[in-house]
């Protein structure tokens, strides 16, 4: 089979597959090279990035899946398939946490964050996102974590190494637009401030800054 | 966080607030002024208080963590030079903890602000026949953690200790097998969690658990979730009629 | 919107649909006039019959839906059949009783999990997952069975001993509770305190049936 041929029946694996799917199981099933599997995507690929479709050939957790552009997604979500769940930033920074570091324990991500993540952690692995890689090999044996599959799926990631990059500080960086902006909730400094003030002496309130 | 309810967890916890305190205040991250930043912080505490919010132990363990740096810095400095070198500054750990925190935190935003499948962008949901046409009647096994959970769950409404009485058990399996194919006929499909409806005591549970996990085995229902982490639904898979009598001795289940 | 834009955006949302989906659903999720729609599937519909596509866009039960080529089938189904292998609860509820408690008869197998576990048991030694040990020492001289190599290494773990305890998944939760309550589940009962000792008394806890 060559390529001109084989691309549309990659294309229909991919289609059909029930999650994203590999190059190595779709060469098995085609009974191909991996070669030609490799090429029928690329053309697969430039074809998809040259024609506008409504859908794109995505490389997600090891494997390839057709998934909607993002720019529909409003009108997707319509259909009433969205995931039920949004991630509370506690659950977005322990996720980050484990999947930057793994694997990880428990302890260390507690002293990273300064707080206690048991019932994140556990609503992580009840997501599949996180799963228990083993027990590290120390006193107390603690287990350790690490991210799943579906963690790479989820945000359509080749694989680890696709995380974006880490950006080291020296310093503090001013508070990006899309980062929480807390002098907008209900308590803030300034605001517990006011509130404080209403009932009590205001010399007991906080120091003006 | 569901909501913003009022409270310290509005920060993620006492590091997110100490960024917070001094981005607010333009405090020199390399060369921060203990005695501002403490006292700003144990004045939120103390806020909180007086509103009558909890404040969780990390914010108090935090406190007394500013207030042992503060005090070390005050401390007179021992006149020796060459140790002087060695020693570190007392805050070191403290700006080096939340330097990693803030990258994380940032990270963080930058995850949430990729597509998500089923946020942004979405794969196909309808199976295609032909592929499923081949794969094996069982269902599709959901992992030990869902399954203990699915357990987990059942039990926790269900007040009583189970007894280790083996006897009772055995004899009410096949007696549920039967009431939970009734309870199928002329339906599509049932939920897991229907099947304990009702006040159960600990040991029925267990003998209706027994009894699903035996009815798949005979072949007779499936597991299928409808999403991938969604309900638990149960389905017949052979057509159940008016007065199905399963043919299964106390002895074929393995209780001889 | 006209057609060019809206056909990319019809075809993502006939791709993510659950099921065929009909032309006024679709305009009445785009808020366009069904005029508009069925412009957009027109020209869908020159497209794939123009370009050699894995799967066609076809007019079903009222409604529009992709389907991959018929002639793929053959294809498909080797798809279906080449699935990884999945555990099923039985088998994964065996599996995990094992690796707890073993060395383990079948006997004791079949007590904890209250039916008849040899086929089970069969699947299980097939795969390698589980292998037999040898004898247990009693009258009638039953098997005994443990986990493989094969089995740590599907679930990554380095060794026996780094099979997290369901003691811990509890911990993980400080509420009281929501805490795991293993005790009263006789699947658990012994497993989940005592790490895997192979020097262990294997009947310890168990009753004889």
């Amino acid at each position: 089979m060559d390529t001109v041929e084989l691309a549309p029946l990659v294309e229909a694996l991919i289609f059909a597959a029930d999650g994203p799917i590999r190059a190595d199981r779709l060469a098995e099933v085609l009974e191909v090279e991996q070669g030609a599997v490799a090429a029928a995507i690329a053309t697969l690929m430039v074809d998809y990035a040259e024609r506008p479709r409504g859908f794109l050939l995505q490389e997600v957790a090891g494997g390839f899946q057709l998934r909607t552009r993002p720019e529909y997604a409003e009108y997707l979500r319509k259909l009433g398939r969205s995931r039920p769940f949004r991630f509370s930033r506690p659950a977005l920074e322990t996720l980050a946490i484990i999947a930057y570091r793994q694997p990880i324990t428990r302890t260390e991500i507690e002293y990273l964050r300064g707080v206690d993540s048991g019932s994140v952690l556990k609503t992580l692995l009840e997501k599949h996102l996180v799963r228990i890689l083993g027990k590290k090999d120390v006193p107390g044996k603690p287990m350790i974590y690490g991210t799943t599959r579906e963690f790479l799926e989820l945000f359509g990631l080749a694989d680890l190494a696709a995380l974006p990059t880490l950006r080291e500080f020296g310093e503090l960086v001013a508070d990006e637009e899309n980062v929480l902006n807390v002098d907008n909730l209900p308590l803030l400094v300034d605001g517990a401030d006011t509130e404080v003030d209403a009932d009590e002496d205001p010399g007991e309130g906080l120091a003006e800054a | 966080m569901d909501s913003y309810a009022i409270h310290l967890e509005n920060f993620e916890g006492p590091l997110d607030l100490l960024l917070h305190l001094i981005k607010k205040n333009e405090m020199d991250l390399h060369d921060i002024p203990m005695a501002a930043i403490t006292r700003q912080y144990l004045e939120i505490l103390d806020a909180m208080k007086v509103l009558n919010l909890d404040v969780a132990s990390e914010f108090l363990l935090m406190a007394a963590t500013l207030v042992h740096i503060k005090s070390k810095l005050l401390l007179p400095k021992i006149v020796e030079d060459e140790q002087e070198e060695d020693e570190e500054d007392p805050r070191a750990e403290l700006v080096r903890r939340l330097l990693e925190y803030q990258k994380y935190k940032e990270v963080s935003q930058v995850l949430d602000s990729r597509p998500q499948l089923g946020r942004d962008l979405f794969a196909r949901a309808a199976p295609e026949p032909e592929v499923l046409e081949e794969t094996d009647s069982e269902f599709v096994a959901v992992g030990l953690f869902d399954l203990l959970e699915a357990l987990q769950e059942v039990l926790r409404v269900s007040p009583e200790p189970m007894t280790h009485d083996i006897n009772l058990e055995q004899l009410s399996v096949t007696d549920r097998i039967n009431s939970i194919l009734t309870r199928l006929q002329g339906r599509e499909s049932i939920a897991f969690n229907d099947l304990f409806e009702g006040v159960m005591q600990r040991k029925e549970v267990i003998v209706s658990f027994l009894a699903l996990l035996e009815l798949v085995k005979l072949r007779m229902v499936r597991f299928m979730q409808n999403a991938r982490h969604g309900a638990i639904w149960l389905f017949p898979t052979v057509p159940l009629e008016e007065g199905v009598d399963l043919n299964v001795g106390e002895d074929s289940l393995g209780y001889s």
